[in-house]
């Protein structure tokens, strides 16, 4: 790792004593970072006392996690400007003095559970470390302080935890893991740098709840880094809202929630879908058709590792035409498998799936083709779903060509139209993936399954991978589109705000079962079912 | 996943002997294409004298007047056996002119082995701590410049510098301590380059993983953590890059041993081959291919078990493709 | 998150632009020698043998008087040509293995495993040796040798890559399109998987030059007066008392192969 | 190297039937030899003691003694451990060894020889008649079916050895063979142990159970390494000629491979061995000025080159191949590839073969000649310099011989010669088991067959002009040319060596007349680096060194 040490500022500064105002503990001002030529933060500042808890709120490339990483110094940007802690310019101080700080009066929780522990140590050989920072000697002392943590973060066997490696642990009690080795030596601050993002809904919020929990227990302040401005509210006193590197709006959690000074982030605020459950209402015209796909008594088990594992569960429903049909679950809850029944990529075990009238099942590759023309499917993640050697024309028109749909000049023109439709600029038709954003390869992905004219879309967690500005176009275009043409929509997400907004009809899945199912409405309002209900409730409110 | 383990073991063990015997039948063939015999095409040497009688008798004693498929049968099944034959040309055995020379061969990989794992962990060691301007862009070149020089130059450079410039070691005396170190040094040098790159790569990818933040924000000095977090997940692949240079270091023996004049394996390859002594260099070759595999069948069957993460026959690919693509 | 790809300019990095310009040096020697050096390379003047490196003769003289510079630039096209030999056997035959045993899996693949265990498990230099000696002696069969031994690593890398493309969403995605089994193969797979493999080849290009000079240099190459790279330098060891013999031609193929490796580097960075 | 001609060149053979004595061979050599082959004897008095070094480009393949002891590389180490019958010195001059004395008939077909008494194998063996009837009858036959060649000069018309007594024995030819005795010191011909013959080829392959007579016994060796010999300290049987008696002066020889010429000299050099075998010839005036000592004896037999296959056009044409042997300057050859000590030929033997007489006139160097007589064939000088005739250019292929190092760059320098004259030449270079294949005399791929051949005797040169007899028909010719049969079949023939010089001399400047052979330079097969505190070295007739006399100064 390449030093980031090299800072160059003033370090005349006095040793202030810590006082008890805005800014006590930690305070940055005229903060900027640079990687080469590249400014990613420039200018900013906040502060946050000691106990209180602070949010940065940022999309992708808003230099949030470089603000993160260059107060714990872990970053490899030139960072300028000051960062005090405790009164002192952390930035200036040499390495060497710096790094007793780490750990022992600033804490790290970072975003990927999975990734952040050593996969080829124990947990527990790695959980030594941290206690080390206690001070305390023994090898057998700083185990019990470990176990004590982990049963104080809600893990529920400290020692299976403790001689587990990683890999045997599941995100979530990894992320307890790490949140409990960052309390262990009772950090003063702790960063939080999107410390659920990774994680499923419903642990998402115990985990936000547990770090809350630390922090009014403990005294222990915390600065988290969001990209969701709802979970922000949530959970901080104050917000700071970033947009390129720049400071957009900042003040106490209520005051910029409730009256946005930026136009940014009043768009944020309107694009997130747990702060807007009605956005999209206006464009919707419920037409409770013919029922466009039938899903009954599916089952599908998998062999894996020679144990059968039953991914979908005797589950049934069906989708009117012209309406959208939400499927919503964790991770494991089968909705990737029901996806792939509903377009004949895997046959269900039991049970039968009919689209347009057409029965699916048993169906060979000729007579699919048939039905995918009326039937399409927009991936989770544009990045793995276009070729990354063609172009954006010949990726969109490949549909056309594999069904030899209409003349040369036809298909030019169908590519265009679509295209058009969900508003990309023709000047994009030459590009290749790699030169276009998330956001506009996902539009290219949408243009692609449009070219054919289909009756069905299925949207696979189609803006799970996207920020959520790129998200809420997205979704304009999705839900216009439903207007316009007519479409049908299978719509897969872990997201209840998101399904909440443009969806109809929802199934609660759980472990391959429908525990629950209905119109969105009453699903959401009068949840009959524990699960559903946690679901609902992990929904972030704003602040309450 | 012992059970699992087991089933993975025994088919790996199934595939390596397999691999074995078609190496086996894939040299003889590939060498018995050959055309004429080289028995005869040496006695013909006019300054031989001999008559054609004379030349079909000997030849008839080698058994070079069978047909091929014959010639395989009788030789694969003395190799089962052990027996590997007896030299076309100076009438040994084929088994005690490898045993005789074979130890040379081992030191000298042995060694080399060891001087390119030294060199490999001092380069990707230095590029942990030297400033990423001045010193790590050199360090980082090495691999390439290793793998872009050829051995035989790197061998006369030692040669004229050390042994005849500096006159530091004796290259009669090539079993010498001296002269195998410098011998090892020119085998080991382009071996290094592969490990190097696949140590730096590692390096660099563990240093980039969250962990590694994570586990600096605990605190951990450089140090410790390149000691304590860095170093096992980057050399365990280095593991199964040693087993596939084995190979390379064989191979390499033939021109450091003729450069160095060594008495080794890879010099008995250059004689066997410019005298066409096939049954010695079908020998050889046979039982590198043994070496080769039995070697990665250790490293595969031993990876798992030295790295938690890893489901048998996993990162062998991985390691492989990253290999094969430095 | 998703990480934004700013639509950059890619940055060309000097050593690249270097190697770049020596490879095309190379080639230009290759394809029109005379352009570079008006001495004859196989017509020396007996008296000025063992010239050192001067104006006149930048490589120095050999021992029969020839001008070296012009002999390792006439002898480029044919370390050149059978480097590339030995790339196009490794790509196509084992691209050719890797594909059909990535692509169609079962039994083929099976096989053909077996098949690419073999080649690897007989180390490489001992095969092209071993292939040399059963073809003759001769530039060709060693570029051949080379470009044999190096088809287990091209089948290997090209059926993971294979594997890989045919997992991927993408593919999947014109499965869904109605795109056909020859369709994806063609048009997804191969373009995707080559592209690694292109970066293998040109790497296998730089090794390919100095196994076949091994192999020269071992005498299993063209006997002079052609004038290969690795022949020059195993001719040039011969006179200790001439040591531009050796090095200048080492030097030459250390550039060639270094600018090659570094612009394979790049092509996989860029990727 | 400066040839004094020994005095019994002409050995009156015949019907007085002569014994040499050892005595006169030794004062005859005595003012000679050492002269002649040593050039670093001189400083002070030969003393017992020391080891020596000699790097050798390879020690052959095997060790089975018949199959090995022709080899360029493994005959150093059998010269040590095994005797002769009789001693041919550089001059091709045949004295007594382990043969005291001689005797043949009239017609040269039985001959007795008497052995020197006492003389014993390492082993304990007595070198003894029935010792050296098993000898004769291996070289003779081999045994095939052990594995085991015969040796392929020994005369094909051997018949029979019988043992007269323990120090006598009979041999018996059924056809004239003058050539017996000469061939009895030629490098195949070395005495081994009755005990090792008998024994398996796997066995023979195994150096240490190859016993001899010789000066060294086997200490230690290393299959494809090394060597080394240790001197036995009973000896006291060299040849008289050598002027030596008692043991060898040094302890130990040690042979050892080292592949790479430059190692092997610069190991010299920087004084980490005492001899290097065949280094580079254009590197020894370098060394010399070093003030190292160089060797470049000449053995005895056909001189470096090129024997013509009159079948293949347009060498079907004398004027063409006259031109061939006018249009190559050997003084270009010796200045550019040789040195000094390098001789211009003078016909196609050696010029110190007993018999060999100076025909350099019939192919002097001149290209304006060779133009003449090309143009007088009809070939025409073309734009690019080539001529051509008929339409068809005027090319030549060449195969350097791949036992002679330097055969390469002569040919290389042949073909620019050629070249002025309006040849193409192309050059084709096999390692030695494809040349074995592809290069064969007579072949109608190979116009010019490059000749490195030793014989001790020059009556080999009758088996190989035509096809009579079953020779070897070098020039295509079979037995068309009516002249050259019967000079040839005079040349076998004969059963007195005075009249045998006779048809040899017109043998020899007929061939060259009629452009068969084209000469270039006498050959130096092999070349001895040496430390100069080396001295006296002597080298035999088929140039191999031998340091039974050597001592370290």
């Amino acid at each position: 790792m390449a030093p980031q040490d090299r800072l160059t500022l003033d370090r005349a500064e006095p040793q202030a004593a810590p006082v008890r105002e805005p800014g006590s503990l930690l305070r940055a001002a005229d903060l900027s970072v640079s990687y080469g030529h590249h400014q990613v933060v420039s200018g900013v500042g906040f502060g946050l006392s000691h106990g209180e808890s602070l949010a940065l709120i940022g999309e992708s490339g808003s230099g949030k996690s470089t603000i993160a990483r260059a107060v714990l110094r872990l970053g490899t940007g030139r960072a300028s400007g000051r960062v005090e802690f405790e009164g002192q310019d952390i930035l200036s101080l040499p390495e060497r003095r710096f790094r007793p700080l780490r750990g022992r009066r600033i804490g790290f929780v970072p975003q990927d559970p999975g990734s952040s522990l050593n996969a080829v140590r124990t947990i527990g050989s790695q959980a030594q470390e941290a206690a080390a920072l206690t001070g305390e000697r023994g090898t057998a002392q700083r185990k019990e302080l470990v176990l004590q943590t982990f049963a104080q973060v809600g893990l529920d066997d400290p020692r299976r935890v403790y001689d587990s490696y990683p890999h045997q642990l599941s995100g979530g009690m990894l992320q307890r893991v790490l949140i409990g080795l960052t309390v262990l030596p009772r950090p003063a601050l702790i960063v939080a740098d999107e410390p659920t993002s990774a994680l499923d809904v419903t642990i998402q919020k115990r985990i936000l709840d547990l770090l809350s929990e630390l922090r009014r227990d403990l005294g222990i302040s915390l600065l988290l880094i969001t990209h969701d401005l709802a979970i922000a509210a949530e959970h901080a006193d104050s917000l700071v809202v970033l947009k390129d590197g720049v400071v957009q709006d900042a003040g106490p959690t209520t005051a910029v929630f409730s009256a946005p000074e930026s136009d940014y982030t009043r768009r944020l605020h309107a694009d997130v879908p747990a702060l807007n459950p009605d956005r999209y209402r206006h464009l919707r015209t419920r037409r409770g058709g013919e029922p466009k796909i039938e899903v009954s008594g599916v089952t599908k088990v998998f062999t894996v590792e020679g144990k059968p594992l039953t991914a979908v569960d005797d589950v049934s429903f069906t989708v009117a035409a012209g309406t959208t049909h939400a499927l919503v679950g964790e991770s494991g809850s089968g909705k990737t498998t029901i996806v792939r029944l509903l377009l004949g990529l895997e046959e269900p075990g039991t049970g039968g799936i009919t689209v347009a009238g057409e029965e699916v099942t048993g169906r060979s590759h000729a007579s699919l083709r048939s039905i995918r023309r009326h039937l399409q499917l927009v991936y989770q993640n544009p990045f793995t779903s276009l070729d990354p050697t063609w172009k954006v024309e010949r990726l969109v028109r490949e549909p056309l060509d594999r069904f030899g749909v209409g003349t040369r000049q036809e298909r030019t023109d169908r590519v265009r139209a679509a295209l058009e439709s969900v508003g990309l600029e023709e000047n994009l038709l030459s590009r290749r993936p790699a030169a276009l954003s998330g956001g506009q390869r996902q539009r290219v992905a949408i243009a692609r399954s449009l070219v054919l004219r289909p009756d069905i879309i299925v949207l696979d967690e189609p803006t799970s991978a996207l920020d959520v500005s790129v998200q809420a176009g997205i979704v304009e275009v999705l839900v216009s589109l439903q207007a316009e043409l007519g479409l049908t929509y299978v719509f897969v997400s872990h997201d209840l705000a998101l399904v909440r907004q443009l969806a109809d009809t929802v199934s609660v899945l759980r472990r391959g079962r429908i525990v629950e199912s209905g119109t969105v409405q009453s699903v959401f309002d009068s949840p009959q079912q524990t699960y559903t209900r946690t679901l609902v409730d992990s929904i972030p409110q704003g602040f309450a | 996943m012992n059970r699992h383990y087991a089933n993975y073991a025994v088919r790996r063990v199934m595939q390596a002997v397999v691999v074995i015997v078609l190496a086996y039948v894939f040299t003889f063939v590939v060498i018995s294409v050959l055309p004429g015999d080289p028995v005869t095409s040496t006695l013909r040497n006019p300054q031989n004298g001999f008559t054609e009688e004379e030349i079909t008798r000997i030849v008839a004693y080698y058994g070079l007047d069978r047909p091929v498929y014959e010639q395989l049968w009788q030789a694969f099944s003395r190799f089962v056996t052990g027996d590997l034959g007896v030299s076309l040309r100076s009438g040994l055995p084929v088994s005690r002119m490898i045993g005789e020379v074979l130890p040379s061969t081992l030191v000298l990989a042995a060694s080399a082995l060891a001087v390119a794992l030294v060199l490999a962990f001092a380069i990707a060691l230095g590029t942990r701590y030297l400033p990423k301007r001045y010193g790590q862009g050199v360090l980082r070149a090495f691999p390439s410049l290793f793998l872009s020089v050829p051995n035989f130059v790197i061998g006369l450079l030692l040669i004229q510098v050390f042994a005849f410039q500096l006159g530091l070691f004796r290259v009669i005396d090539a079993e010498g301590s001296l002269a195998t170190f410098f011998a090892a040094v020119a085998l080991g040098i382009p071996v290094s380059a592969r490990v190097t790159e696949v140590l730096i790569a590692n390096l660099d990818h563990e240093a980039g993983q969250e962990y590694a933040s994570v586990a600096r924000s605990r605190g951990l000095g450089r140090t410790r953590l390149f000691v304590r977090h860095l170093l096992k997940p980057s050399s365990l692949p280095v593991v199964t890059v040693i087993a596939l240079v084995v190979g390379e270091l064989l191979g390499g023996a033939v021109i450091t041993e003729q450069i160095f004049g060594r008495t080794g394996i890879g010099s008995l390859v250059q004689r066997s081959v410019t005298t066409q002594d096939l049954p010695v260099l079908q020998a050889i070759v046979a039982l590198a291919a043994v070496v080769f595999v039995v070697v990665n069948l250790f490293a595969d069957l031993v990876y798992p078990l030295l790295d938690p993460r890893v489901k048998p026959g996993e990162v062998r690919t991985r390691v492989r493709a990253e290999v094969a693509a430095s | 998150m998703s990480p934004a790809r700013p639509v950059a300019r890619v940055r060309v990095p000097l050593t690249v632009v270097l190697s770049f310009a020596v490879v095309a040096l190379v080639l230009s020697w290759s394809l029109v020698p005379d352009l570079f050096t008006g001495q004859d390379p196989a017509r020396g003047v007996p008296a000025d043998k063992f010239r050192g490196p001067s104006g006149a003769h930048w490589f120095g003289t050999d021992h029969l008087g020839r001008d070296l510079f012009s002999r390792v630039v006439h002898g480029t096209a044919s370390s050149v040509t059978s480097a590339l030999i030995a790339v196009g056997i490794a790509v196509v035959v084992g691209g050719l293995f890797g594909l059909l045993a990535g692509f169609l899996g079962g039994w083929t693949d099976t096989v053909l495993a077996r098949l690419v265990d073999v080649l690897l498990a007989i180390p490489e230099f001992l095969l092209a040796v071993v292939v040399v000696s059963a073809l003759g002696f001769q530039t060709i069969n060693a570029a051949v040798a080379v470009g044999v031994s190096a088809v287990g690593v091209f089948a290997r890398v090209m059926r993971s890559e294979v594997l890989g493309t045919r997992r991927a969403v993408f593919v999947e995605a014109s499965y869904l399109q109605g795109g056909s089994r020859w369709h994806i193969l063609v048009r997804h797979v191969l373009p995707n998987a080559s592209r690694s493999l292109a970066s293998l080849a040109v790497l296998q290009f730089g090794y390919s030059i100095l196994l076949i000079a091994a192999l020269a240099f071992l005498g299993f190459g063209d006997p002079p007066p052609a004038s290969d790279w690795g022949l020059l330098v195993s001719v040039g060891k011969d006179y200790p008392l001439a040591p531009w013999l050796v090095y200048a031609p080492a030097l030459v193929m250390i550039a060639t192969v270094l600018s090659v490796n570094r612009i394979s580097r790049w092509l996989r960075k860029t990727d | 190297m400066q040839t004094s001609r020994a005095v019994h060149r002409a050995r009156p053979l015949g019907r007085i039937i002569r014994t040499i004595t050892g005595i006169a061979a030794v004062i005859a050599l005595a003012a000679c030899a050492p002269g002649g082959a040593n050039p670093g004897s001189g400083s002070g008095e030969p003393k017992p003691g020391g080891d020596i070094t000699f790097l050798i480009d390879s020690l052959g393949d095997t060790w089975i003694p018949n199959n090995s002891s022709i080899s360029s590389f493994q005959g150093h180490v059998w010269g040590h451990l095994t005797d002769k019958l009789v001693y041919v010195d550089d001059n091709g001059a045949v004295s007594p060894w382990i043969a005291q004395s001689w005797e043949q008939n009239a017609e040269a077909t039985q001959f007795t020889l008497h052995l020197h008494p006492g003389v014993t194998f390492s082993d304990g063996t007595p070198l003894d008649a029935a010792a050296v009837q098993a000898n004769l009858d291996i070289w003779s036959k081999g045994d095939p079916a052990r594995g085991i060649n015969p040796i392929g000069l020994f005369p094909k018309t051997y018949d029979h050895t019988e043992v007269v007594d323990p120090a006598t024995v009979k041999v018996f030819f059924n056809a004239p063979t003058l050539g017996f005795i000469p061939t009895l010191g030629y490098h195949g011909s070395i005495l081994i142990s009755p005990k090792t013959l008998a024994q398996p080829a796997q066995q023979q392959a195994d150096l240490s159970n190859d016993i001899g007579s010789g000066p060294y016994v086997l200490q230690s060796w290393k299959q494809g390494d090394s060597v080394v010999l240790r001197k036995r300290a009973d000896y006291n049987w060299g040849p008289p000629a050598l002027n030596h008696t008692g043991p060898a002066y040094l302890d130990t020889l040690t042979y050892k491979v080292v592949a790479e010429p430059s190692v092997r000299t610069a190991a010299v050099q920087s004084g980490q061995a005492d001899v290097a075998y065949n280094p580079s010839p254009q590197e020894l005036a370098s060394f010399k000025d070093q003030g190292f000592t160089t060797a470049t004896p000449r053995y005895l037999g056909f001189v470096s080159g090129f024997a013509v296959n009159t079948k293949v056009a347009p060498f079907d044409d004398a004027r063409v191949r006259q031109a061939l042997q006018h249009g190559i300057d050997r003084a270009e050859i010796i200045s550019t590839v040789y040195t000094k000590d390098w001789l211009p030929a003078e016909s196609f033997i050696q010029s110190n073969v007993p018999g060999a007489t100076d025909h350099s006139g019939d192919f002097t160097f001149d290209a304006a000649r060779a133009g003449q007589l090309l143009d007088e064939a009809g070939w025409v000088a073309g734009a690019d310099g080539v001529r051509t005739k008929d339409g068809r250019p005027l090319e030549l292929t060449l195969y350097p011989n791949p036992y002679l190092a330097t055969s390469r760059s002569v040919d290389e320098l042949i073909a620019q010669q050629l070249g002025r004259i309006g040849f193409r030449v192309h050059i084709q270079t096999f390692d030695v088991v494809t040349y074995g294949e592809r290069v064969k005399v007579g072949s109608p791929a190979v116009p010019a067959y490059e000749v490195t051949r030793s014989f001790i005797d020059a009556g080999t040169v009758a088996g190989v002009l035509t096809d009579a007899n079953r020779g070897e028909n070098w020039f295509g010719l079979g037995q068309s040319d009516q002249r050259l049969v019967q000079l040839g079949t005079a040349v076998a023939r004969a059963s007195n060596i005075d009249e045998r010089n006779g048809v040899l001399d017109q043998l020899q400047g007929y061939v060259l007349q009629q452009g068969y052979f084209v000469p270039l330079t006498q050959i130096v097969q092999r070349i001895y680096l040496q430390s100069p505190r080396l001295h006296g070295v002597t080298y035999n007739g088929i140039a191999y060194a031998n340091y039974y006399t050597a001592w370290l100064g």
